[in-house]
């Protein structure tokens, strides 16, 4: 080791090189981009879109071929929109799909009994009250469950996975297990399959929920608890904020999408479809966790679910119309899902590492 | 495929679009891989071309995504168990709309105006056959328990209802009503234990479908009276076949699927040519039992073509 | 002059571990009071009970001479107490500037703010000025608080409790993890607000520290106070022995 | 504020009071079984058997019911068990239910193919082989759950999600969608129904596996580095646990295990019951959580994973014994998991808290 | 005498931070290094670099002299260089005595100990001793660490590190939380550590410590070396200047 030397001052150097400015710079928009956490999921997603439309030039880049990809996606983004909010407080949801079906029994039996057994020609009085009742079943739905786990204390997965039993049970209760099949022509032809300017009704009621949600998440003092609570429920708590409340706001919230989407199933299908929402809450989950968000809570976005819920779509889709072996597609999809999330996940690493 | 405005008619290059598109109720049953054989034999000898395209799951919002991409790729003609009587009928009549036949097999939706024929046989007459089946073979007395699968799906529950509509005229039989099964064997045999610890006099049980019957016949076994209480099974999948040779089961309500595979492509493919096509075909439900299945074996569904 | 906040026999449990056996406590307006002790003595414990974050079993907490309940945090903040927790409690995915407005956003002017909006541009901007103000270095506001070194953080949950206190800041340990000048900033601060007439309760296991800021000390072992001395007259050996026990003071508890 | 005095000595108290013994006694086992956040859970098992036994003193309580009860558990227990382990580690495995499904069908047609379609009478050499094949099946697509979780860092919910699809879409693809039909006699009659001594032999695989399984857990290295993973990854890596190939370890014994089920499956139910699985990975993640294992890591047991497995079986025997309406059951069963879990936890805090 | 750890030119980046701008160092067998800096200035981020937590972007490391690849923290343990971290990387769930020997825990004897069974009992019963020799606090054995108080859990930290290094010990502020009995003892430690001949490593924010266990003093300033002291010769104001920048050796780097 050389002769150490005792130091001497060169220069008076400010002790003190942050200023404000210096903190302050915004980054650039493509900086930002760039960063999103979506950009790269989002690559994949335009990325298959692309590559159907090579192979299938007829079938696959047709107008009616996007408009039924946004049709069939409204109702599971409507879920996992709100799955996003619970997943990013670090909780989960598996009783979507049974409240769901529980809301659009509640509507569909009360439209149903107002019209002497055959809602066929409910006018809009009739519809609107079926509205309001699925959201407020819906939301009571989540409700229980938000007390449950913020009150009672009980893990999300375990208060969840007994409403996903007990929803669907009540569903089955009210109606017998049998779907009510009469759903007034009114509200089919509008909500269900209405069009405006080529723009399904379906998929503009879809995007108006994922913009607010968007706002809510993104903008609002709701979304940045929804943040704070996930990172770190107790400093939040500390932070002085209500946490409880906010939890069981949170699963509300959660359940009141899950009772628009009954209301959107209803109109769609014209029937309950009961037994077809086993697996719903998996969707959306996956959905979600495709786009970003951690199950440990505290990151995530809503423009990130978007991506989530069409990448399986468009696949889905896109084998469908390459005639692909029906056996093969989900081993396909599970393919593509898993590369896309560890491409994400690659490209992610990369950046923090700064390559 | 050829595109254009009018399909199947075949007027632009004289030429009839001769791609058909299958769609069961859902993937790997043998009930719809029967179908898909006598459908594709029958294809192959018209001339025509025949994909299969199922759902993961017997459920409307699976099997929707899948009509609305077939319909994308405009095939000639659509052969379609509908899973749902209601919820599929706006999707198939985007399918009728643009101008692509459809044929409902098995099931079919309540509007009528949609397909240009429905080959399909009765789900409850189904369940009838196997109320008065089982009444026989427990000898018109005891208890029957009916083990279906989930509540809301069409099929089963037509068979259920069927059954439980029959078993009501035997005033010595108690009729202990249905157990949901969620499509698991093991909650069958769950059940089926249960039952017989409940009611130790249960003679007979009726279970709807494949996974329902293949529990119960568990259940059965580990409780040691497999034979003593009678199981009557739905569909004649070759393991229920064997199950039936080998006394697991006491008898088998079979369709025919094969023949209406056959039916809808006949159909389907008239309805191209421009020939009329026969607007309702009822096909056969038959009992087999042990003792007759020799006779009964071309009924068996086969798991390859 | 009466005590602006005191604790009385204050007894915690942490199931079989007696974390408080009735300790007491007091602060006035404007002084700085050094709490120390060794591990595990409880000051944690007692700040925690003096913030609203856990609940005494017994004991009787005075403000201005009345009894209050603090509940919860919010309760605590909402009578002016802020406190820098030893475990920071910062939520570790947002940036710098949610964390120092955490509970307390700027919403929007207008009818944006109504509907619960935040002002980021805002509480940026005042965040920078306000690290800027404590000399807390943050290499950049965009970046989660999680991926920042164990002083920056620590700076950023001083400079929030800082910023919101107007009666009594609890500060527990807040220079543990800081850099010579930052500590020296901090102290300062700790002087400063002093200045302004706000009690501020400083816990430190440094005593050259204490020594140098502190008006009083008052000293926990084993869940109870057992010493309070006046900081200009007291000797590192004093302090050292009313730690472990060596020296006792009868009337302390 | 009364005047202060300058503290004199007293005493000359030692300055350290630890010492060994202090730290070292154990506690009594009255103590550690009180505390064991199984007991609690346990009692409501007890009391759940102890309420139905009463109600129906006939059927209830006798040695078939229990048989069946512990029978028909067996193949659940064998995936619980290996999920808790996952759990543990922080991560979660949803194809388990898929795995199971594939291995039975690796096996299943194995054995057929070596005795030309049919393999009613085949031998316990075939036995044997379908046997190995079967857990290394189980063990290949938990390797690659491990790889892909570990090496790839693909959040676990993904990648197990994916292989929840794709193996039950490689067992579809082996088999054109059909279960295989034969099944060795021999081997139904031995594992799946044998019984010793009134002790059916699949209860006896199931133990067995459990017991090695609470042992690997509880007392050995593997177990204790599962915990650490789960507890905080980071620690672990720094302390020189090859967290990666654990991790790896951890699936693949789950895969190993779901293998196994699928033998034991088969064996059980003489098919392979391809379309029967698809809630396996909800129960048994039910299970586990029931029994005390934080979906965060780092915390759990076996004990509490078959109790957690046993709550929902005896329930849903109960029900069905009781004769309780269908529609009924799954609302009754969620009500008693969220009761049981919640006064678990409030049991937890209480203790926590000292009272 | 040749340094026994030594890197030179380490650069590191975690995104767009450059935390090593070409940070060097050296640590001699039988010494204490201080290595003190500002917040942010690259200490523990260098930690992680020569324990094989973290991979230089570049640089090179040499221990005896000769170039190493410390690709991983079991190489850097194999190696016998140890590390208490500054956030300390213990279990939380685990309880103290298996936080002590996590990675090395202790076997069975015979055919169980083959199997893979650890020996609980010998674990416990050596993690007292270790505990009590190093006056560290635990009130029991049997809780989880996560639930002890900061100063436990970096008592049980600082244990671990004694207990298993052979050749180098880094210790990132290891009594920021400590009382000043503890500290005491860490320190008396540290100067045992050394005396067995293995380098010491001891970063921390507080200069009368540094002053009193340290032979000399590495100074780190944003990513660079800045000045190296013989803690004999030097005074608080030269440290506070070259962490603060106004003071520069031109050699340093
Ligand atoms: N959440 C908890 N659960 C169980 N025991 C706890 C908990 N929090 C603190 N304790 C125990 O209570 C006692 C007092 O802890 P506390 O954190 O108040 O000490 P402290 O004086 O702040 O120590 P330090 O100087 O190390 O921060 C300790 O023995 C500690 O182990
Ligand atoms: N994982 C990380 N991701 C991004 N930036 C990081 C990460 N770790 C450290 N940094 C940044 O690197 C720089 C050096 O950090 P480091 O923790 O080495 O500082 P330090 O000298 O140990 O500071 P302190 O005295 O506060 O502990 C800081 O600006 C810090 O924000
Ligand atoms: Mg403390
Ligand atoms: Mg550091």
């Amino acid at each position: 080791m050389t002769e150490e030397r005792t130091g001497k001052a060169v220069a008076p150097a400010s002790t003190v090189d942050n200023n404000v400015d210096r903190m302050l710079p915004q980054r650039t928009l493509w900086q930002r981009l760039v960063t999103a956490n979506t950009f790269w999921t989002g690559l994949v997603l335009i990325g298959l879109y692309v590559v159907f439309s090579v192979l299938r030039p007829n079938a696959f880049p047709t107008l009616f071929n996007f408009q039924t990809l946004l049709i069939e996606a409204s109702v599971l983004l409507v879920l996992a929109v709100g799955m996003t909010f619970v997943i990013i407080t670090a909780g989960i949801d598996l009783s979507v799909g049974s409240v769901l079906v529980f809301s659009g029994v509640v509507a569909a039996m009360v439209m149903e009994g107002l019209h002497g057994g055959d809602a066929t020609h409910a006018g809009w009085g009739t519809i609107l009250l079926g509205f309001v009742l699925s959201l407020a079943a819906g939301a009571a739905w989540g409700l229980l469950n938000g007390v449950l786990v913020a009150v009672a204390r009980v893990p999300p997965l375990i208060v969840t996975l007994g409403s996903f039993g007990a929803a669907l049970g009540a569903a089955q209760l009210l109606t017998g297990g049998v779907d009510v099949r009469t759903v007034p022509t009114a509200l089919r032809n509008t909500i269900g399959f209405g069009q405006t300017m080529q723009i399904p009704h379906l998929v503009v009621v879809a995007a108006v929920v994922t913009l607010f949600a968007a706002w809510l998440l993104h903008t609002t003092r709701f979304g940045r608890y929804t943040y704070a609570i996930g990172s770190n429920a107790e400093a939040a708590r500390r932070a002085g904020i209500a946490v409880t409340r906010h939890l069981v706001m949170v699963y509300g919230f959660v359940g009141l999408l899950a009772g628009l989407a009954g209301f959107m199933n209803l109109a769609y299908f014209g029937t309950t479809t009961i037994s077809g929402h086993a697996t719903d809450n998996l969707n959306a989950i996956a959905a979600t966790v495709l786009g970003g968000t951690s199950l440990f809570g505290g990151v995530g976005s809503v423009l990130g679910t978007v991506i989530g819920v069409f990448i399986p779509a468009v696949l889905q889709k896109g084998f469908v119309i390459l005639g692909v072996q029906p056996f093969w597609q989900p081993i396909a999809v599970s393919i593509v899902l898993v590369a896309a999330v560890w491409f994400d996940q690659t490209r992610r690493r990369a950046r923090e590492r700064g390559r | 495929a050829c595109g254009g405005g009018t399909i199947g008619e075949g007027p632009e290059g004289g030429q009839p679009n001769k791609n058909l598109v299958l769609i069961p109720g859902v993937k790997g049953e043998p009930f719809y891989i029967s179908m898909e054989c006598g459908a594709k034999k029958e294809a192959a000898k018209l001339g025509y071309q025949l994909t299969v395209q199922a759902p993961d799951r017997f459920e409307a919002s699976q099997q929707t995504p899948i009509v609305t991409g077939v319909l994308a790729t405009r095939p000639g003609a659509v052969l379609i168990a509908p899973t749902d009587d209601r919820a599929m009928i706006n999707p198939m009549r985007q399918v009728k709309d643009a101008g692509i036949h459809v044929v409902e097999v098995d099931t079919t939706v309540t509007d009528p105006s949609i397909s240009v024929s429905k080959i399909s046989s009765d789900n409850e007459v189904g369940g009838r056959k196997a109320a008065e089946t089982l009444a026989k073979l427990i000898g018109e007395r005891g208890s029957v328990l009916v083990l279906n699968t989930k509540a809301g799906t069409s099929t089963t529950d037509a068979r259920a209802r069927g059954f439980e509509e029959a078993i009501k005229r035997y005033p010595n039989i108690t009729y202990l009503g249905q157990e949901y099964t969620d499509n698991e064997p093991a909650r069958a045999a769950q059940i089926v234990s249960g039952k017989l610890s409940a009611h130790p006099d249960l003679a007979g049980v009726f279970a709807t479908n494949l996974n329902t019957g293949e529990g119960a016949a568990t259940g059965l076994r580990n409780a040691g009276r497999t034979g003593e209480v009678k199981l009557v099974g739905f569909d004649a999948s070759p393991k229920q076949v064997e199950e039936l040779r080998t006394g697991g089961v006491d008898a088998l309500i079979a369709q025919d699927p094969a023949v209406i595979g056959q039916q809808g492509v006949q159909q389907a493919v008239a309805a191209i040519e421009g020939r009329p096509a026969v607007p309702q075909i009822q096909t056969d439900l038959v009992a087999i039992t042990k003792e007759d299945m020799e006779k009964q074996s071309r009924y068996f569904y086969r798991t390859e073509c | 002059m009466g005590a602006l906040l005191e604790a009385r026999n204050v007894v915690k449990h942490y199931g079989s571990v007696e974390a408080l056996r009735g300790a007491s406590f007091e602060v006035r307006a404007g002084e700085v009071v050094a709490l120390i002790g060794d591990n595990g003595a409880g000051k944690s414990t007692l700040v925690k009970c003096l913030s609203g974050v856990e609940q005494p079993d017994s004991g009787e907490i005075l403000l201005d001479g009345r009894r209050v309940r603090l509940d919860s945090p919010t309760r605590a903040r909402a009578l002016g107490i802020e406190t820098v927790y030893q475990d920071l409690a910062v939520a570790p995915d947002l940036d710098p500037a949610a964390n120092l407005f955490l509970g307390r956003e700027l919403r929007r002017r207008g009818l944006f703010g109504w509907l619960g909006m935040v002002d980021k541009a805002e509480m940026r901007r005042r965040a920078a000025e306000q690290f800027q103000r404590l000399g807390v270095r943050v290499q950049s506001l965009d970046v989660p608080i999680g991926s920042l070194s164990g002083g920056q953080r620590q700076g950023v949950a001083v400079t929030r409790a800082v910023v919101w206190a107007n009666r009594v800041v609890f500060m527990d340990e807040p220079t543990a993890a800081l850099g010579v000048v930052q500590r020296e900033r901090v102290l300062e601060v700790i002087r400063r607000v002093r200045d302004s007439g706000i009690a501020v309760v400083l816990i430190s296991h440094n005593m050259p520290e204490v020594q140098a800021v502190a008006d009083r000390v008052e000293v926990l072992r084993l869940g109870r106070r057992v010493a309070r001395f006046r900081a200009a007259d007291v000797t590192l050996e004093e302090l050292v022995g009313a730690m472990t026990g060596a020296l006792h003071q009868e009337d302390a508890a």
